[in-house]
């Protein structure tokens, strides 16, 4: 696999999320993700494997990543003071459907719940945004999307809840993006309901991000496991078999 | 990918049983998709794709991958679509070098049937026969046990391809013995070593992550370790692999004893061509071509 | 040792075949010094020096020690003054905590004879059979290869020690028919596992370095397979070791089914009571004393 | 092993060498050494053992080590900007003696030589020191030994040849204190002459460096191997078997 060295344009705290931007001047489509890391081999073999994270924007010029500090590799990438190494653009995004609709992320699947809605924003699409967090800390992310609606597990902001609380009506768009834990995209294809545009983006553990490993598997009605590097992290609802 | 600069030219190619290889590389099965073969143009001597099975093969149900130091924990469960589908896939992977094709029987007798219908595809170079995936109990565990198993299988596929190109690719332990008993029956070269058994634990979760096959970095003094041993101890030619991660790691193997390398998980990390360049200048900096350079320890007698 | 705070109090002591250890760590043989006990007072649940043989053993010429990724190969070749002067040493290991010894024979006789001189000795709490040493090749191949050789040493142990608490340390290689043989023949508790056998390569110098033992962190998810593996198989308590750098490390070789953990190379790189205070914090953590953590995973049966 | 984070007073080149300097109020005796790494555990697995270091200079106050770059473990010190990780003072140094005396040092074996200087002259023990080196520009360390006698194995400075070359004379010095490869260290012993004090650095590669791994052992006569961390480094000549 590839990586490129990037220089950091700019480095800021949201809320209890960092975001890191570099210059990458070719395109990307909303859902895409890349494998990230603040140094690998040669300099070093710890941790060894890079990290998955989709982008959390991109204006044709500068493309934006969000994450949360979880273990070893997202607390490097979180002391980034220069440069850090990713790979172009993998996997399949969302494909752009007709609207309204209804956007949907939970935790860090915020992250590209932003470029998605620019791109529909460009397009003329409108859309509503709904965000669930843990709490109000992590919540202060939703400062990033005006008007969205928010939800937190523990109340201290907006509706108490998942996000689903705070999007009770989501049967109602034509077309639904989703991002977050599997429980919850689970929940949206079923509150979505059947017959409509349902898309989720999935996280699943990955070794290398381009096909290779066969490690990201997600089941797909008919078909098995399908490799979610490549064929998604975006599916349709209909086809994933949870 | 001739490496040719005056006087410090050095040649990348090799042989293995006869078959030109361009460069000792060779992709480790499982560990390249036909997504990923863009990047290694020129960098590899022969292409290995993942192994193929009989049937389709679901493979395990996730998580199937976790980092550990220096390396990785995988439990693919060799997940593919089967033979006839692999087959009519394959033109996929010819870059214009060799083709090999990685099988696995559940019985002696899938091995057999998957060796006569491999060999009778003329695309096909050479066949590894995959002795022991951690990840799949009955074809690793039950075939690939002993010396007495791996005999029976290798002499089956021996039979069912008589012309064919046969290297077994043996699990660590045990590896020096069951090298002899697939030398006895017949193989024409060892790819030494699979992944090691290995287990992974989600302490906060109190619950088992991945229970798999170890891969990387990690182990590569215990494959280096067995190369070293079967290359001393068998006729045939060893293909190493285990933890490759950088050009000096080929040299290592190499030295070791093995005529060809296998690059594995380091190529989710890096290029391969990365590796290939590094091992080029290695070969300039001792001034040796790499079909000098198996087993050209200066000093074997002391240890 | 004990942590006890309030409501978030838990308790680090565990009891291995009825002795009872203040923490479960113990330090594994042949990686704590008489000069470094200083250190870790306090720290370990029992003290367990290098390991003895009957006579003086010069060990093998250096080098010695070489760093891998994530790890060392090391190829000590037990050097040690003998038994006798072990013994009479022994007294600087006296940390005011029990005393385990491990020895080593070439031959059933000698693991014998040692066994019947150490169980004479008041002062010592349980013997560690050191089966599986990678560096005495006939210490431990001869003996160790095998089921047959496991239960011949261990039989001939327990009947010249009758009352003394065995442990028998094994190799990864076998390690499951290994400990159900080493059960059989009657030892109170396993050691999982040594060293694996490994080799490294200068490739400038186009020489061996070092062809040992690999031990560090690199072997962690080999060992765990082994202690859930044989924790599973046999009814005596396993001791977990191999690659312990963490107090995270230490509870998932308990949660593996270790009832004890032996700290080792990590011990070169950092101070073994950083270690346990990880593990305390952890216990708090999930609110668990540590002798309730030995094979505590919420869901075995997915595995 | 305790390792302790100290913050960097200084950092120079000394011609193809790297000095650091940290703050150490403790006591070094000369020839002592440290284990020694830019971060280790958790920071980083990789590299995974700390590697040996001569003192080369301590005023009481500020300690110094001296170092060529050779592979990772160097490098990565090569780099340090604010702190490095170090053990206490280790091993056991050279045993002052009577003068005059000839300081030998070969390659990185010259770091001892600084340290072991200061101590004499702050004794008031006459001595003379001898340095070798590859070339010229290793030779330039020679500048931090005023007076001192240098040889160069491809001549380019001083005596061409080894510092054995250039210390023609060694028999006649009641003491010679000697650092540098095995080689050196064997021709010094044998030039020294037998009847006189001569303290020799070994340098073998280390695990622990605390006498725990047995990994560093030297052949001692009548003793079998032998720890060079905990007994070492400094050996008598005539203990040492070679
Ligand atoms: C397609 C894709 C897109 C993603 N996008 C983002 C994003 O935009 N922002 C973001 O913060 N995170 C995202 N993630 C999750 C992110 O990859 C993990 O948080 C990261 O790998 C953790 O690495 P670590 O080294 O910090 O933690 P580790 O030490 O590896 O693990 C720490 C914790 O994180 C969990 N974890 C590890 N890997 C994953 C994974 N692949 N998915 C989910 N949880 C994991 C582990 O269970 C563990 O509890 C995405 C994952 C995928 C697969
Ligand atoms: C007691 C003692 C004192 C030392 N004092 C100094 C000093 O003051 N200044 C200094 O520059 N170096 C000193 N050394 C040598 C220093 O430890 C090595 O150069 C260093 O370990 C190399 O580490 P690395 O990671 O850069 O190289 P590695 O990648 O580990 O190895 C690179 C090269 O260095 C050689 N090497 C590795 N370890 C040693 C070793 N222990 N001794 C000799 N060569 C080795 C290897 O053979 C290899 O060719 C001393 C060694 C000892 C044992
Ligand atoms: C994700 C993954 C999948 C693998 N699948 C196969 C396989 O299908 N057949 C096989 O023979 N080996 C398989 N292997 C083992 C590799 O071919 C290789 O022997 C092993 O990973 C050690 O080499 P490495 O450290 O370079 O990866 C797989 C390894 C990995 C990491
Ligand atoms: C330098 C060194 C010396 C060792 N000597 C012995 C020994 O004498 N007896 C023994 O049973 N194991 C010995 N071992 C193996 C350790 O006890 C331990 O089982 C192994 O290193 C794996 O654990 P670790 O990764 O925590 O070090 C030695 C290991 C090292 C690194
Ligand atoms: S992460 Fe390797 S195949 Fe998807
Ligand atoms: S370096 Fe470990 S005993 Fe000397």
């Amino acid at each position: 696999m590839k990586f490129y060295a990037v220089t950091l344009l700019g480095r800021r705290r949201l809320g209890a999320y960092t975001v890191l931007d570099y210059r990458w001047p070719e395109p990307v489509e909303p859902g895409q993700f890349v494998m990230a890391r603040l140094n690998g081999y040669p300099v070093t073999l710890d941790p060894f494997l890079a990290r998955p994270f989709s982008f959390y924007d991109h204006d044709g010029e500068v493309a934006s990543l969000l994450f949360e500090v979880r273990g070893r590799g997202t607390a490097l990438l979180d002391r980034a003071a220069r440069r850090i190494e990713v790979t172009a653009p993998l996997g399949q995004g969302f494909r752009i459907e007709a609207g309204p609709a209804a956007l949907v992320g939970g935790g860090i699947g915020i992250a590209p719940m932003k470029i998605l809605s620019r791109r529909l924003d460009t397009l003329g699409i409108p859309h509503d945004v709904y965000l669930g967090f843990a709490d109000a800390a992590m919540a202060e992310a939703a400062r990033a999307f005006p008007g969205a609606t928010v939800a937190t597990v523990d109340g201290s902001l907006g509706t108490r809840g998942t996000v689903l609380d705070a999007a009770p009506d989501l049967a109602r768009y034509p077309a639904v993006y989703a991002c977050g834990p599997n429980p919850m995209l689970a929940a949206v294809k079923l509150a979505a309901g059947a017959g409509r545009v349902r898309q989720l983006s999935v996280e699943e553990r990955m070794g290398c991000g381009n096909g290779s490993c066969n490690g990201c598997v997600v089941p797909v009605a008919g078909r098995g496991y399908v490799r979610s590097c490549v064929e998604g992290p975006v599916f349709d609802a209909e086809a994933l078999a949870w | 990918m001739v490496v040719r600069e005056g006087k410090t030219g050095v040649e990348l190619a090799v042989e293995l049983c006869g078959i030109p290889l361009r460069t000792p590389l060779v992709p480790a099965s499982g560990t390249l998709a036909r997504e990923a073969l863009g990047e290694v143009e020129g960098v590899y001597g022969a292409i290995l794709p993942k192994t193929t099975t009989p049937h389709p093969r679901a493979g395990n149900p996730p998580p199937r991958v976790a980092e550990t130091p220096s390396g990785m924990v995988n439990s693919i469960g060799l997940q593919n679509a089967g033979v006839e589908r692999f087959l009519k896939d394959l033109d996929a992977f010819d870059l214009g070098v060799p083709l090999f094709v990685s099988v696995a029987g559940d019985t002696v007798e899938e091995f057999r049937t998957l060796c006569e219908r491999v060999a009778a595809d003329e695309r096909v170079a050479a066949i590894e026969l995959n002795l022991s995936c951690p990840n799949v109990e009955c074809g690793g565990l039950t075939f690939c046990a002993g010396p007495a198993s791996v005999e029976e299988v290798v002499a089956a596929c021996r039979a069912a391809a008589p012309r064919m190109t046969l290297l077994a690719k043996l699990t660590n332990e045990g590896v020096v013995e069951n090298a002899l008993a697939a030398e006895a029956t017949g193989v024409d070269a060892l790819t030494v070593i699979n992944t090691l058994p290995a287990l992974t634990i989600d302490p906060y979760g109190r619950k088992v992550l991945v229970r798999g096959g170890l891969s990387g970095p990690a182990i590569k003094p215990v494959a280096l370790r067995a190369v070293y041993d079967v290359s001393r101890a068998v006729g045939v030619p060893v293909v190493g692999s285990g933890g490759v991660v950088s050009g000096q790691d080929v040299a290592e193997f190499m030295l070791a004893g093995a005529s060809a390398v296998q690059v594995g998980t380091a190529s989710f990390v890096r290029e391969p061509r990365e590796i290939l360049e590094e091992f080029s200048a290695y070969l300039v900096d001792i001034g040796l071509d790499a079909k000098h350079l198996t087993g050209a320890l200066h000093d074997v007698s002391g240890h």
